[in-house]
């Protein structure tokens, strides 16, 4: 066998008190795509980042092309050929798309940019990914997360590296963008780079990987050719025991309306949107990017402006409320961008599990901190969080764990009312499952949830009904029983031959 | 895990303390020096010369741990000495113009924190412009003059009386630290305190969780103002005039003092104590250099120095025991 | 409204004399108004006086700008209080070459545009001080000499007259003659007590070249219980509080100025020089010493009590 | 779609634009006045007010937009003012007096932007110690007094020459037009100009690219004190002396130029051709409020609104046109 593209062993690497890596060894081969999988916290993101000189390991070999390597720096790692896709996007908001891509790679001409023949590499990346049409001039700043994760990618493509590491690079996509960079991917492959994939979707791991590496604890602990492995075994890998199948409950009884939309538009998306959601029941809103799932949920919960329409909620209509008025009604909210609008990332957990609704934890406006902690430490336990206590900054969770914990604070607010976007991006199968049966408990409950996903096995494994999403406004609303997912493909790219544009 | 919560809780204002001793030492190196400065009539001058930078750090550590920043603090503490010079004037009994007073200020900082939530503008020019307009407030109030009323009770709050022995201290002295008291509560233990950190670290964030991040904001400047009324009544005692040119270039100290205790200019981190050690750093350091008798140019040089070095050290510091 | 001539047809147009102080909010720079003022009111309405500091008191480039600024205005004449001895120069240079004569007050201007310099003779102002003082201390002793500022003409003068006194008395030692109290009440506050606290047992003398200073170092005394004559203290400058502290014994001697003299010579000198008359180069506003003794003599009552409100708004 | 793009590339300055218009509009209600103010002479006598703070906004732009912010400017600006004196009194020959002092002062920033970028230490802090650090040092060199070298090729800089028209301009103000012209080709088409945006935009993410942050960062702040040294250099011939204690608080006014220019103080974006209009705002609405003959508490009164207002009126108009 040829000298491996990259060889890590014995590799260890500390935080603190938080031992992240104990020992992981792994190889990845030239021209093929290793997937590493693993738990929330398992440490994934960490290796990643040793490989791509962000982090130093504290002991053991890293070898890259069968020669000692250790990054002192991104730069130095980019050098000798490693492109990193981060799992929290590292874009320059203020930037363009253009600048982006080719950030710390400009083209230049006697230290001036050469604009022209910036434009033009940053297009031919973008058209690897299917976005040529994309406004390179646009700062990303304005984009949707979906949009940002394509800008990031394709500033990796730029490269030409010879080794690529993604870190959840498919966490806000849709099916579509993902079947377009498993493309490119499989390009690269054939002229000879190598992969490193890291996901929580198993399946497309499967689909797209031809070995696999298992990191628990921070060890690693199983390795092999990808199509020599059940779903089953990769899960148990993971956990560490089985974790159990996550099966849908037939039939609740469907309450009374709690939640209602009446034509509601807001500045620019959604166009128009009308639905109404019982108590028990489950809604999932599926659509493509720049559909306007986002967007119908910030103006249902009052983080944009309702420009038109109106809302009912618990039988009151109105036609607007502030974010503070809708969570004193029983409705809560988690964002698809956790990093920007969802978490205090300085703050620790307890203080982020607990903000909305402190009452509980307090007297006469007085904290209560143990009680705080009490609280904190029931979400921290029923959510499976690996952080090292109540206290903990969020900051040094890591980005699965992050999470769990804006999940975790809607569970403590005991909204009647949830509104989720994307609410298990960059989540582990395991944490997944116990999230769908807490969800599925809270339908119990006669609580109401609305569901936007890009993820459509999860939208046809939870929900009651599904709707979709098209250019703001709202399509198909069916039960779940009358979709697939080529019937939701087709839907949100509008039926007939018409396909996605950006 | 017990030993590692404590050093947590602790922790905040051990980077100060630590940069406190530094100076002190400093002090300590000359022996000549070193018995006058550390006796107890000189502590109490420190402490004498310290609160008004430390009340006013009070407000600003709310400011600035809130994401914000108030660059009007200094003219303030002029227009509100002025204000109180000029209601005694006016004869008005002492405990109305202490309420008058601290009400002027907190309605600058009402007006401040208007314009920065409704407005939506940066604290930065908000306050910028607030600067120019408190302290041409300040003069036309003053009709451009000082103001000097008689002899009042007010006046007692900043007189050192025994200056040679460091008992009993202005009430000044008592009254900053017992303010310092209720805000460091108020800070770390109630839920308005939570909701300051929470807006300094993340105001979308805050916003979504459902804190009235614009009220929040609105009473987070208007509570500063009333900090920076109580500065300029202390400075007004102080001199026992209303002084329109006085504290001129003070929110700069007082900015620094909040910082040299740890706070993050960027929101979301800070202390009260913190920023009152940072305030003590400053006026020990002040007072220190001006006793060595060194030329003046050498204390701006000194002081300047030191600022870096105290929150340099502190760096270095987290940075050994690695975070 | 602005400062145009109201100049309707016949009516002669009224003479506009800007008057520029070095700041707007100490007693003395009243006085020295209402001195300008003074002069306004005996014209009968033949001259306008306009009155303007510097925003940012201290600041050479600001009054630079309100020079330049009455220069766009073109005023008729230049009344000026120099912040600077050499920075004000070429501004008046300036206005000179675009017709407008300057008259110089209270502090001296190294030019050969002026057209007079009306002010106090500092220099013998500060050996008053420097004499009186070392009377009061009995020939010898350790004295202390609290300056004012960096670069300011007339404080320098006073500090320099104030040091060439003391040659004379070789008994008498200076024990810190570099410590600035700066500009503010507060500022001089802080240097007197930072200063007591190092010396305030051995001095015996003190002089002090401003009113703030003054003040400051009086407060800081009678902290320390020094005050009221067991330290001898020589200030400059006039205002309400120092002639408190001077009537109660805390100071023994203010040197004093005649400000309101000041702007309206100045005024004067420069209306005379536009109408084509012959003026002094250097007019002499004078210096007296006030002590308890003669606080109440006719002749140096108006100074300590200048009739302010006869002449200003 | 190109009228779009046209509009995105002029957009930055339209803002600070319209507050120009706004304080000149301002100034042109009253005809009196208008017939004065809007002179030749006095046209001449604003951009050479300009030139200083406008010289200074150069560099504080670049500062800004890398996400830091610089208060040692005014102190620079004081300190390159007195070693340009200092050196024309040891007569060096004028031009090495230049390079000298521009020398001077990007040496001050290159020490502040080592500090920065080595000791990871926030911007704020470490300008506030070099603020003091800086101001110590000019009074040091001139010890203690302002500097007069005898006349010489440097004073004409400033010098106005015909009063009474708008031509010929001191040079300068052409100085400063050519200062301005390159950075902004500088700032929006280099290498180096971008990776300024991309650090202030998301330090973070420019590491990850490659872009060696702690480097730029140096060169950064050198650069910066290279133009407040050239502040510095003007500063000195307006005054024709080398004061220590001039400038005071001018880095408050720099930095308001360059937020009203448009800059965002949390870095990532700014502008130019919006700083050298936000500094044009400031002169004028001096200028202007001089002339009117109200008082100086009025004048401050009205600079410190106009401020707020400038920024606001832009925010408001942004917000109409919806951002
Ligand atoms: N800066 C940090 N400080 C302290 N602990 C950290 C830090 N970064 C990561 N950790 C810890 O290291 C462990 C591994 O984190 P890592 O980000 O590698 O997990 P991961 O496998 O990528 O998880 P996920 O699937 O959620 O992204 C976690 O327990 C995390 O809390
Ligand atoms: N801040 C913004 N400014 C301008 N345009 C934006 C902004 N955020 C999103 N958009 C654009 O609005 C459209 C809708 O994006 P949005 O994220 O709401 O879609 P979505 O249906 O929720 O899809 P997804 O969540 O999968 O990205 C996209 O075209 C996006 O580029
Ligand atoms: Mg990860
Ligand atoms: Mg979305």
């Amino acid at each position: 066998m040829a000298v491996s593209r990259l060889r890590l062993a014995g590799v260890v690497r500390s935080f603190g008190a938080t031992r992240a890596l104990r020992g992981v060894d792994f190889e990845l081969a030239p021209g093929e795509v290793h997937a590493l999988i693993g738990e929330n916290g398992a440490g994934k993101s960490t290796l990643i980042k040793i490989v791509g000189g962000i982090l130093r390991a504290d002991a053991g070999v890293v070898e890259l092309d069968g020669k000692p390597y250790r990054p002192a720096n991104p730069l130095s790692a980019r050098r000798r050929g490693i492109a990193v896709i981060h799992q929290e996007l590292s874009l320059a908001p203020d930037l363009s798309v253009e600048e982006n891509v080719l950030l710390g790679r400009e083209p230049r001409r006697f230290g001036f940019v050469a604009t022209g023949q910036r434009r033009r590499q940053a297009r031919q990346a973008l058209a690897q990914l299917g976005r040529e049409a994309m406004d390179l001039r646009r700062p990303v700043r304005e984009l949707g997360l979906a949009e940002q994760q394509m800008v990031e990618i394709a500033r990796a493509l730029v490269d030409r590296p010879r080794a690529l590491l993604m870190d959840e690079p498919t966490s806000s996509l849709t099916r579509l963008d993902t079947q377009r960079l498993f493309e490119a991917i499989s390009r690269l492959k054939q002229a000879g780079v190598s992969v490193i994939y890291v996901s929580h979707f198993l399946e497309e791991c499967r689909q797209v990987a031809d070995r696999y590496t298992v990191l628990r604890d921070g060890r690693s602990v199983a390795t092999g050719e990808m199509s020599r492995v059940t779903f089953g075994e990769l899960v148990r890998a993971m956990a560490g025991e089985d974790s159990g199948e996550f099966r849908r409950r037939t039939e609740r009884p469907p309450g009374d309306v709690v939640f209602e939309l009446d034509r509601i538009c807001g500045k620019t998306l959604p166009r128009e949107v009308s639905l109404s959601l019982r108590r028990g029941e489950i809604l999932g809103i599926a659509g493509l990017v720049g559909a306007g799932r986002t967007e119908t949920l910030r103006v249902c919960f009052g983080l944009d402006a309702l420009r038109g329409g109106r809302l009912r909620v618990k039988g009151r209509w109105d036609r607007g409320r502030s974010p503070r008025g809708r969570l004193r009604q029983g409705v809560g909210y988690v964002s698809e961008s956790r990093k920007e609008e969802g978490l205090l990332l300085e703050r620790s957990v307890a203080d982020n599990l607990t903000l909305t609704r402190l009452e509980p934890c307090s007297r006469w406006g007085f904290i209560d901190r143990s009680a705080q902690n009490r609280a904190a430490s029931r979400w921290i336990d029923e959510l499976s969080v690996s952080a090292a206590g109540p206290r903990q900054s969020v900051r040094e969770l890591s980005g699965g764990n992050q999470q769990k914990i804006a999940i975790g604070r809607l569970l403590h607010h005991d909204a009647d009312i949830l509104l989720l976007d994307e609410p298990t991006r960059g989540i582990d199968v395991g944490s997944r499952f116990r999230i769908y049966r807490l969800i599925h408990e809270l339908a119990e409950q006669g609580r109401a949830v609305l569901l936007a996903s890009s993820y459509l096995p999860e939208l046809l494994g939870i929900c009651d009904r599904i709707a979709v999403m098209r250019r703001g406004e709202l399509v198909a609303d069916r039960p779940v029983a009358c979709w697939n997912e080529s019937r939701l493909l087709a839907a949100a790219a509008g039926e007939g031959n018409e396909t996605h544009e950006s | 895990m017990k030993a590692e919560r404590r050093w947590r809780s602790w922790r905040p204002a051990a980077g100060p303390l630590f940069g406190l001793a530094a100076v002190l030492a400093l002090f300590a190196v000359d022996p000549e020096l070193r018995a006058i400065f550390f006796s107890g009539s000189n502590a109490k001058l420190v402490l004498t010369q310290t609160v008004i930078v430390a009340v006013g750090a009070l407000g600003m550590t709310l400011v600035i741990v809130s994401g914000g920043i108030d660059l009007s603090a200094g003219s303030v503490v002029a227009l509100t000495g002025v204000v109180a010079a000029s209601l005694l004037v006016a004869a008005v009994p002492p405990v109305l113009v202490v309420i008058l007073t601290l009400a002027a200020g907190a309605l600058i900082g009402f007006v401040n924190g208007s314009i920065i939530a409704w407005g939506r503008m940066i604290p930065f020019i908000v306050t910028l412009g607030m600067m120019g307009v408190a302290r041409g407030l300040a003069k036309w109030l003053g009709n451009n003059q000082t103001v000097n009323p008689a002899d009042n009770s007010l006046n007692l709050l900043m007189e050192p009386r025994q200056p040679l022995q460091f008992f009993p201290l202005p009430p000044g002295v008592w009254l900053a630290a017992g303010l310092a008291a209720a805000m460091a509560v108020v800070m770390s233990r109630t839920i308005f305190g939570r909701q300051v950190f929470a807006i300094g670290s993340n105001e979308e964030a805050a916003r979504l969780c459902g804190i009235p991040v614009r009220r929040r904001k609105i009473a987070i400047y208007a509570l500063a103002g009333l900090f920076f009324g109580m500065s300029g009544l202390l400075q007004y005692s102080r001199l026992t005039q209303g002084d329109p040119t006085v504290a001129f270039g003070l929110e700069l100290e007082i900015i620094a003092a909040v910082v040299i205790g740890g706070a993050s200019l960027n929101g979301g981190s800070g202390s009260i104590v913190g920023s009152v050690i940072g305030a003590l750093i400053m006026a020990v350091l002040k007072s220190g250099s001006g006793q060595l008798n060194w030329p003046t140019y050498m204390q701006e040089i000194v002081i300047g120095a030191v600022i870096v070095l105290a929150v340099g050290l502190d760096r270095l510091r987290e940075w050994r025991t690695g975070r | 409204g602005a400062p145009v001539d109201e100049a309707a047809e016949g009516e002669p147009a009224a003479l506009r004399i800007a008057v520029i102080p070095k700041g707007t909010t100490h007693e003395f720079w009243r006085s020295v108004e209402a001195g300008a003022r003074k002069a306004e009111q005996e014209s009968g309405g033949r001259i306008r006086v306009f009155w303007k500091g510097p925003l940012r008191e201290d600041d050479r480039d600001q009054q630079i700008q309100v020079v330049e600024q009455f220069m766009a205005q073109r005023v008729a004449g230049i009344v000026l209080a120099p912040l600077d001895s050499q920075a004000l120069v070429r501004p008046v240079a300036t206005a000179r070459k675009a017709g407008i004569p300057t008259v110089i007050i209270d502090s001296g201007l190294q030019s050969d545009q002026l057209v007079s310099f009306v002010a106090t003779d500092n220099f013998k102002g500060g050996e008053m001080a420097g004499t009186y003082l070392a009377e009061l201390m009995g020939g010898k002793g350790q004295a202390i000499l609290l300056r004012y500022a960096v670069g300011s003409a007339s404080t320098e003068q006073r500090e320099a007259g104030f040091l060439n006194a003391l040659q004379a008395w070789p008994e008498i030692r200076l024990i810190s003659s570099d410590q600035y109290a700066g500009p503010t009440r507060e500022t001089a506050y802080q240097a007197s007590q930072n200063l007591l606290h190092r010396f305030g047992r051995e001095v015996e003398g003190i002089f002090c070249v401003n009113e703030n200073s003054t003040i400051g170092m009086t407060k800081a005394l009678r902290e320390i219980g020094r005050a009221a004559g067991q330290v001898k203290l020589v200030g400059f400058d006039a205002g309400s509080q120092s002639i408190k502290d001077l009537k109660n014994g805390d100071v023994q001697g203010l040197i004093v100025q005649d400000p309101l003299r000041m702007g309206y010579e100045g005024v004067k000198t420069l209306v005379r020089y536009l109408d084509g008359g012959v003026v002094d180069e250097r007019i002499d506003t004078g210096v007296t010493l006030v002590t308890e003794s003669n606080l109440e003599d006719p002749d140096v009552r108006p100074l300590l009590y200048p009739p302010l409100e006869r002449y200003l708004p």
